[in-house]
């Protein structure tokens, strides 16, 4: 038997200002199932909330409405009030006679009146017929995922294992590391990248709590917040890790050279290799593609010289699959591809070189030992343009964002180059600079004043080739006249990109990314770090472009969010979720279409109909994933998936309360 | 007895100054739901010919509540969502678009005037266009008088 | 015998008009049914109507009785049946059959069904002969003289562009004299209908079936049923109904609509278990309760024989067919 | 194939040759070329420096003409076919402004006929081994430098060819047997009118680089398809080398001469004998290597 | 001896060959009906029964929905398939209620079959005109199919997609509203309810519809101009995007109602908003209604 208790707020003068109050608590009384009606000053106040509680005690409510404010507001108030009551709190109901009605219609009394009595015969029809909901909980499996093992994926996983949770991190390339052991120094400071970063590899790697699954891949991603279950391809490195003692006799002695990616085509490597001396696990790895025993069945001369007996040719890719409660994305940013610029040769330049490329060249460790030269005639080059976003602000051609650190990663360069070679002309071709960051604006004065880089406002026209020279013609818009620089190197400060198959990993795991395939945040100001699909956090270039100060931040940020949610060994999860009966339910699949979070799926129920055992598909919701956004009850025609707190009856209720 | 004759004894034609249109929003609670909230913080007015129903997100809007509400008696529905691309679910208001694309049409072709059913993107922070529609709206109806279309009297034919 | 001349037929039926609501068989679009008489009419004298008179006595949706609930007390307001003298001009054989068999479920056996019976007695039935049989037709198999509408007050027939009309009652009687200057007196020779293509044998079937209910001819004739209710709502002496109400807030009215065994929910029982649960036992079930049940009950066939089912199904399934194959099989 | 054709103010006049040219080869190449009655001026430069609207109408005009025979337009220079394709994109972009035009010019153009460069039209036309026959010469011995200027391939949204490295012109004379040079200047300004201007030398300056670069690349003559480009190239040539005293002697050609030529067609019906740097000698290399190397 | 009585042989001959190899369990055709211009679905389950089969301008139905009642049966089942046959297996196929390898489609060159109710009224030797849904037939043959009848057909490749435009629904559109609406309600006061729309089509698979379940509370079983209009339009809103336009519904309605008219309108929208589709072609592709895109028109902003 369903006895309702209408409770309608003054809210003080704001309700009762326009409308009477007491009159929509009388007219309440004749709504069916109404056992109490009553009106009162400050409903939300701890008077109010007793109010409700001895009301439920005396008259037996079971159903409670209370016409207030928003329940965007004050929801979570009165279903905890009526908790404690003993009441299941989705027996509350509530009537936005404030914001929808008292103070929008402040002139029209009567009219806000008898809007008032609508809303709370519909919020009593609805009340009626709400059906008690509990929390579920779920377990969470308490170990992380890291997917990208650059400084970002490294920090996020030292601020999880440091708070005593297990971390695996999975790694592309051979050694973790990622873009910032390609660096050689990093802005405002100018510490070398290699001295802040390696110490935190080794950390990575000695800790306990942290797994490195380098030369791997995501393979497969499936199940929901605090159980995702992943399936992880590790790549075969034919290396016996454990054997192997890093002495790097196999990687003299290999007779293939082929195009070290690390350095970015500057030099070369051999078919088994380490991208890099400080790699992290210091094991190499054979590249099958080149290595001329897996291409022509001859030469292991690797194996034959190893010492440990190492090399396992045999060696065949690994399917690992594992539970994880929460997934940190943080597979970083790629660069984007000048050769569409005609203006600057279509890459075709020798001497036309990127930012990074020329970070490997004035690296110690890099292919020229830190030795800028001309990657054409390896001279030392005298007069080096730099030139800014190129791909970055170019809605044509690149991409329309600015890519926020090459202002800063230019006026490094210009920096080094100044400190490196005295007698060196530094031009760098700029729209804008900017500068946001702590130290940033004074490390850009720094540049110009002490180390003499000459700043060009204006747009690079078109570099050629003449004789051994690079003609470089632009425009300088504060002189406004054309500009034209004889340069022995130019250096291109390329846009920052998403990797080129993050769409792909995104589906995998089911988040969102934009049109520029950065994984899109759940919010970008209120939860940067967090993604629509629960229990996945971001961190790094993957989100946006950003430099690293930021994705440090951001790495620590999105592994406070995952400690947040492994500390607790189960979660409740928000029981307005959808049902499905399977009764009337005929397995035709289409709610799976509409459902965003994949959260429901075809099962086969085996029954007896009619005398004989059959087997039947019918659909099923994983209330871990389901949202509760309700878009499949509409695409169900015979109404068998329901959304719970809003079924069609209650919402068909309120509708039909709307005209008595 | 026929349909006109008995919505006469409901709205008697004659008083049709002092009648009220009667007009269901459906607002999604993330966006449209919010951003009345925002008008009525911001203390911006509008006619009390409007009932907000809160309903998850748009796309949880069944089309057949719509004939439902004709049926009722309601004068004109008013379907609101956030803007494509803002769905905190991602993708309802897509599917949202293109149900009531068709279902527009197909209400103006069986012979329902098209400001009887109308949809809007409003996000939470734009308070002024709720408004703006909701006063835009009111007027339309008021133009066009109560709504006789789909509408269910049985219960009046069997009153009298 | 008297006659009218069909042309004046339509002043014939304005002065009938004055004291009773008269009803003729009309064509409306592409269907046909009985209408109230207005003078723009297009009468459809040829064949019988698509939609018969059973909804005049038992119409498909009928409201009952008002109830409102206040609290735990309920009041209920009963409708009082509306008095409206109807004249029904026009209904063919089958159909008053198909009368007489509504009249035995909703009069007989101690249950008088007061909306039923008020209608009842407040129509006046003008039987119309038929001269020619539709190729759908089957009445005389089922026992119906297509020439002599069961308890009709007057006997018409449509002959020589003429109608003759034949009082069977002193109701009919009297309503002849009324419009005795329009009449004239004239005997006129009743031909045998003829145009009969269908010929079922109906003898010994209802014992027949009797013993049938295991046998799988139901189960090859249902195989091509739609499980539509088609066939229950077109056919005259169809009479299942269902009971629910209208509710606003604490009022509501109780009202009665047709309902077909054909459908599923129809012998869906609460705890979700249906005893017919495939459309083998649902078709079976129909041409039992008219072939079997129904005269064991009221040793009447609950069939007239008037075709609508077999010119209505979708799929071509009849009762003539049926009843052949029962009285093949062994 | 038939073509509407627009030969603008300049090939009636200092362009003659381009015009004289491009008759004779179309001949040989079965295009058939109708010139479109009392066509307009297509504002050039000029008009567009003072009113949108008006730059747009003008070419819009011939186009109405040539929609109404319902052929395209094949357009020899630069300017006229950079003018006429904006008014075509415009016009099929905005309702509104289709509407504008056909007021002003009192005709109805739906853009449906469109904007062709004579360039690209020669270069389909000579597609597919029938052109073989035709050939009467190679032109070895040429080594040209290809010219395009800067309003032929430009804007890139609606160039017919790569706005920064184009190659139509390249791949044309290759097929005629002549040998082209990578340079780098194939779409730098050629100075266009800063020579009559008050500063001569801006424009002096600007030949130059051109002529420099083409020398440097190794180029025997440059090759042109606008007739701005070939009066600046060839009718400066000789101011430059004397403000410079240096020499370059680098003839100038329109493509269509070569074609030309190629085809076996006499030198003086294509306008090669009326060049201020005399481009005979050149022309006469080429021939006498005639016997030589027959296609 | 006309085509069709030799292709109704071809037919009998295939149907006995298939259930005596027990290829299939049962044969799924057309028998003659009560009368020379009726016909009625065949289901076979024996080889002698195949003498039933014919193929004539009378096979009307469309006998795609028949495939459910062998759901629960792991044998195949053979069907005859015209074109619009066809559609409708591909529609089943697409709801998940049948999968394609339990099923053997013997396709059929469909000429376009006669209107049954014409022939009734005009007679045998009058000249009776193509029924109303296969005059405006687009895919008269099966496009894939296991076996077939008659000469060897390749098989046609869909049409060339633009969008349909249909000339009855856009001469209801040139009407006024209250015109509009008059003429809609004059249909639907006709309708008895009795589903026979909605137990004919393909599109309609639910176990339990919410038409025939009071306990959902969509609507009432009062058969009243309202909720017969509720009825039509959630149909036509429930095969919205998946209506094969067999046509079936409109031509056994017992009160004749032009149900097709509002299925027509959204097919005509639906080509219009979202590109040309025809449902119950390919199983895989994208249902309108199940998919969307970010370039959807918009109308609502």
């Amino acid at each position: 038997m369903k006895r309702v208790g209408v409770f309608v707020c003054h809210c003080g003068t704001n309700i009762s200002g326009t409308v009477d109050c007491a009159q929509v608590a009388e007219a309440a009384k004749d709504f069916p199932n109404v056992e109490y009606s009553i009106d009162y000053k400050y409903m939300c106040s701890e008077p109010g909330q007793e109010m409700i509680k001895k009301a439920i005690e005396e008259h037996k409510l079971n159903r409670i409405v209370v016409a207030s404010c928003s329940p965007r507001m004050h929801e979570p108030t009165f279903q905890n009030c009526v908790e404690r009551a003993g009441l299941n709190p989705y027996y509350v109901e509530m009537a936005n006679i404030r914001e929808h009605c008292s103070w929008v219609h402040p002139n029209e009394k009567e009219g806000a009146t008898e809007k008032a009595i609508d809303l709370v015969r519909m919020a009593v029809a609805k009340a009626v017929r709400n059906q008690p909901l509990q929390k579920t909980t779920i377990p969470v499996t308490d170990r992380a995922l890291v997917i990208g093992g650059g400084i970002a994926g490294i920090q996020a996983a030292l601020d999880l294992a440091n708070a005593g949770h297990v971390v695996d991190i999975v790694e592309r390339e051979p050694s973790i590391g990622g873009k910032m052991a390609q660096i050689d120094k990093t802005f405002p400071t100018l510490d070398c990248s290699a001295c802040i970063l390696t110490p935190k590899m080794v950390d990575a790697a000695a800790h306990p709590n942290i797994n490195l699954l380098t030369y791997s891949e995501i393979e497969k991603v499936d199940g929901f917040v605090g159980n995702f279950d992943v399936t992880i391809r590790q790549k075969a490195r034919s290396i016996k890790m454990d054997v192997c003692t890093g002495c790097g006799i196999c990687m003299e002695k290999c007779p293939v050279k082929v195009d070290s990616e690390f350095e970015l085509g500057l030099a070369k490597r051999r078919a088994i290799y380490t991208p890099f001396p400080q790699a992290i696990p210091n094991k190499p790895v054979i590249d099958r593609e080149h290595c001329t025993y897996f291409l022509r069945g001859k030469c292991g001369i690797c194996s034959k010289l190893c010492p440990a007996g190492a090399v396992d040719y045999t060696q065949q890719d690994e399917l690992l699959t594992r539970r994880y409660g929460a997934i940190i994305v943080a597979t970083g940013f790629e660069l984007f591809d000048y050769s569409v610029y005609g203006e600057y040769g279509y890459g075709k330049y020798p001497d036309v070189i990127t930012g990074l490329q020329f970070e490997r060249l004035i690296n110690a460790s890099g292919p020229t030992m830190g030795k800028l030269q001309r990657p054409s005639d390896k001279k030392e080059p005298k007069n080096i343009v730099i030139i800014n976003c190129v791909g970055s602000r170019d809605e044509a051609k690149g991409k329309s964002y600015c890519s926020r650190t090459c202002c800063m990663y230019s006026a490094k360069h210009a920096s080094l180059i100044r400190d490196k070679i005295k007698d060196s002309n530094v031009y760098v071709f700029y729209m804008d600079m900017r500068t946001p960051g702590k130290g940033y604006e004074e490390f850009y004065d720094r540049s110009r004043e002490q180390y003499g880089t000459q700043y060009i406002r204006g747009r690079v026209s078109k570099i050629y080739p003449l004789n051994d020279k690079l003609i470089v013609r632009g425009e300088d818009t504060l002189l406004s006249q054309p500009v034209e620089v004889e340069a022995d190197l130019v250096i291109l400060a390329t846009a920052m990109v998403a990797q080129p198959d993050a769409d792909k990993l995104a589906q995998k795991i089911g988040i969102g990314y934009d049109k520029d395939n950065f994984y899109t945040e759940a919010h970008p100001k209120l939860a940067p770090v967090e993604t629509h699909t629960q229990g996945v956090y971001l961190a790094g270039a993957c989100q946006g472009p950003k430099d690293i100060p930021d994705s440090v931040a951001q790495a620590s940020a999105a592994a406070a969010k995952a400690c947040g949610l492994l500390s607790k060994p189960e979660i409740l999860t928000e029981p307005i979720v959808t049902e499905v009966d399977e009764k009337t339910c005929a397995g035709c699949g289409t709610c799976l279409l509409i459902c965003p979070y994949k959260a429901i799926d075809l099962k086969t129920l085996t029954e007896r109909i009619a005398g004989e055992i059959v087997e039947r598909k019918v659909a099923t919701v994983n209330e871990g994933l389901c949202q509760g956004c309700g878009a499949c009850t509409v695409a169900c025609r015979s109404g068998s998936i329901y959304l719970k707190h809003y079924t069609d009856e209650q919402i068909l209720a309120e509708v039909n309360a709307l005209c008595l | 007895m026929s349909v006109n004759e008995a919505l006469d004894q409901k709205t008697p034609t004659e008083n049709l100054e002092n009648w009220q249109p009667k007009i269901l929003v459906f607002a999604c609670n993330w966006c449209t739901y919010a951003g009345a909230d925002l008008t009525g913080l911001s203390r911006l007015q509008y006619p009390a010919t409007v009932r907000i129903l809160r309903v998850p997100c748009s796309g949880r809007v069944n089309p057949q509540f719509v004939i439902k509400a004709f049926q009722k008696g309601v004068d004109a529905v008013l379907v609101c969502g956030c803007h494509p691309g803002d769905c905190h679910y991602t993708t309802g208001n897509y599917f949202t678009r293109r149900r009531f694309l068709l279902m527009r049409r197909l209400m103006e072709y069986i012979g329902m005037e098209p400001e009887r059913l109308q949809a809007s993107w409003v996000s939470a922070a734009e308070a002024q266009k709720f408004q703006q529609l909701i006063t835009e709206v009111t007027e339309q109806i008021r133009a066009l008088g109560p709504n006789r279309k789909l509408r269910d009297v049985q219960w009046e034919q069997w009153n009298n | 015998m008297f006659t009218v001349q069909e042309s004046e037929i339509r002043d014939l039926l304005n002065v009938l008009n004055k004291e009773y609501k008269v009803f003729v068989p009309a064509k409306v679009g592409d269907e046909s049914k009985f209408v109230p008489y207005e003078d723009n009419v297009e009468f459809c004298w040829d064949r019988n109507v698509l939609l018969s008179v059973k909804d005049k006595f038992f119409p498909q949706t009928e409201p009952l009785y008002k109830f409102k609930t206040k609290r735990q007390n309920l009041e209920i307001e009963p409708l009082a049946p509306k008095d409206e003298p109807v004249l029904l001009f026009g209904v063919r054989s089958c159909d008053l059959q198909a009368l007489n068999c509504l009249d035995q479920v909703f009069l007989t056996k101690g249950f008088v069904d007061e909306f039923y019976r008020t209608k009842r007695e407040q129509a006046t039935i003008v039987a119309l002969g038929c001269n020619e049989a539709e190729d759908t037709c089957f009445c005389t198999a089922m026992g119906v003289d297509p020439q002599k509408g069961h308890g009709a007050d007057i006997q018409a027939h449509w002959l020589q562009g003429k109608f003759a009309l034949e009082a069977l009652t002193d109701k009919g009687q009297k309503i002849i004299d009324t419009l005795k200057s329009y009449l004239k007196e004239e005997n006129l020779e009743v031909p045998e209908t003829k145009g009969f293509q269908l010929q079922p044998d109906m003898d010994g079937v209802p014992e027949k079936l009797k013993g049938m209910f295991d046998s799988d001819l139901w189960t090859e004739v249902a195989r091509k049923c739609l499980n539509c209710g088609a066939c229950t709502y077109i056919c005259p002496t169809c009479h299942c109904f269902d009971m629910s109400q209208d509710v606003r807030g604490e009022e509501g009215f109780k009202y009665r609509c047709w309902d077909s065994c054909m459908f599923e929910e129809y012998t869906l029982m609460a705890g979700g278990h249906n005893p017919r649960p495939t459309k083998k036992e649902r078709v079976r079930n129909r041409f039992l309760h008219k072939l079997c049940y129904f005269p064991e009950r009221y040793n009447m066939l609950l069939c007239t024989g008037c075709g609508r089912c077999l010119s209505v199904c979708p799929v071509n399934l009849h009762i003539t067919s049926i009843i052949d194959k029962v009285k093949e099989a062994n | 194939m038939k073509y509407a054709y627009y030969p603008g103010c300049s090939l009636s006049s200092t362009g003659i040759e381009y015009d004289m040219s491009t008759r004779e080869i179309a001949k040989v190449l079965g295009i058939e070329l109708w010139e479109i009655p009392e066509w307009n001026c297509c504002g050039a430069s000029s008009a567009h420096l003072t009113d949108h609207l008006l730059a747009l109408a003008l070419p819009a005009r011939n186009l109405a003409i040539a929609e109404e025979a319902g052929l395209d337009v094949a357009i020899p220079c630069a300017a006229c076919y950079a003018r006429s394709k904006a008014t075509e994109v415009a016009v099929n972009e905005s309702e509104e402004m289709k509407k504008t035009i056909q007021e002003v010019i009192e005709r109805k153009y739906e853009g449906k006929s469109k904007a062709r460069a004579l360039l690209e039209i020669i270069g389909e036309s000579v597609q597919g081994d029938h052109i073989k026959e035709r050939i009467h010469i190679l032109l070895t011995g040429l080594k040209a430098a290809c010219y395009y200027g800067c309003l032929l391939v430009r804007p890139a949204s609606t160039a017919f060819d790569d706005p920064e490295d184009p190659q139509s012109m390249d791949q044309l004379l290759h097929l005629f047997g002549a040998e082209t040079v990578d340079w780098s200047y194939k779409t730098e300004c050629c100075g266009a009118s800063h020579e009559t201007s008050a500063k001569p030398e801006i424009g002096i300056s600007i030949l130059q680089k051109i002529f420099i670069a083409a020398q440097n690349a190794g180029a025997n003559c440059l090759v042109t398809a606008c007739p701005l480009c070939m009066n600046n190239l060839d009718m400066r040539q000789i101011e430059v080398e004397k403000y410079f005293s240096t020499k370059y002697n680098l003839p100038v050609f329109y493509f269509t001469e070569l074609v030309g030529l190629a085809l076996g067609i006499e030198p003086s019906k294509l306008g090669l004998n009326k060049h201020f740097v005399d481009a005979m000698p050149l022309v006469q290399e080429v021939l006498n290597r005639k016997g030589g190397e027959q296609a | 001896m006309g085509t069709m009585e030799q292709l109704t042989l071809q037919l009998r001959e295939t149907a006995r060959e298939i259930l005596e190899s027990k290829k299939a369990a049962a044969v799924i055709g057309w028998e003659m009906g009560t009368f020379w211009y009726s016909t009625a679905p065949a289901i076979l389950t024996r080889p002698e029964e195949t003498e039933r089969l014919v193929w004539n301008e009378y096979c009307l139905n469309n006998l795609a929905k028949y495939l459910l009642d062998f759901q629960n049966t792991d044998e195949k089942v053979a069907i005859f398939a015209r074109g619009c046959d066809y559609r409708g297996i591909n529609r089943l196929i697409q709801d998940k209620q049948i999968d394609r390898d339990k099923v053997l489609i013997i396709g059929l060159s469909c000429p376009g079959m006669k209107d049954d109710k014409k022939a009734r009224e005009l007679g045998q030797n009058a000249d009776i005109p193509l029924a109303k849904k296969c005059e405006e037939c687009t895919y008269p043959d099966a496009l894939a199919y296991d076996l077939w009848v008659g000469e060897p057909k390749e098989a046609a490749k869909p049409a060339k997609a633009e969008a349909k435009v249909f000339p009855e629904v856009e001469s209801l559109e040139q009407m006024t509203a209250d015109d509009k609406y008059e003429n809609f309600a004059a249909n639907y006061e006709k309708c008895l309810r009795c589903y026979a729309c909605r137990n004919v089509c393909p599109a309609c698979s639910c176990r339990e519809c919410i038409f025939g379940n009071s306990s959902k509370e969509w609507s009432a079983k009062a058969n009243n101009l309202s909720e017969n209009m509720f009825f039509a339009l959630t149909r036509a809103l429930h095969v919205a995007g998946r209506c094969i336009q067999c046509g079936e519904c409109e031509r056994i309605c017992p009160v004749n109602i032009p149900i097709m008219l509002l299925n027509k309108k959204i097919i005509q929208d639906i080509d219009h908003l979202f590109g040309p589709y025809d449902a119950g072609l390919d199983p895989e592709d994208k249902m309108p209604l199940g998919s969307f895109e970010f370039t959807d028109p918009e109308e609502f902003m």
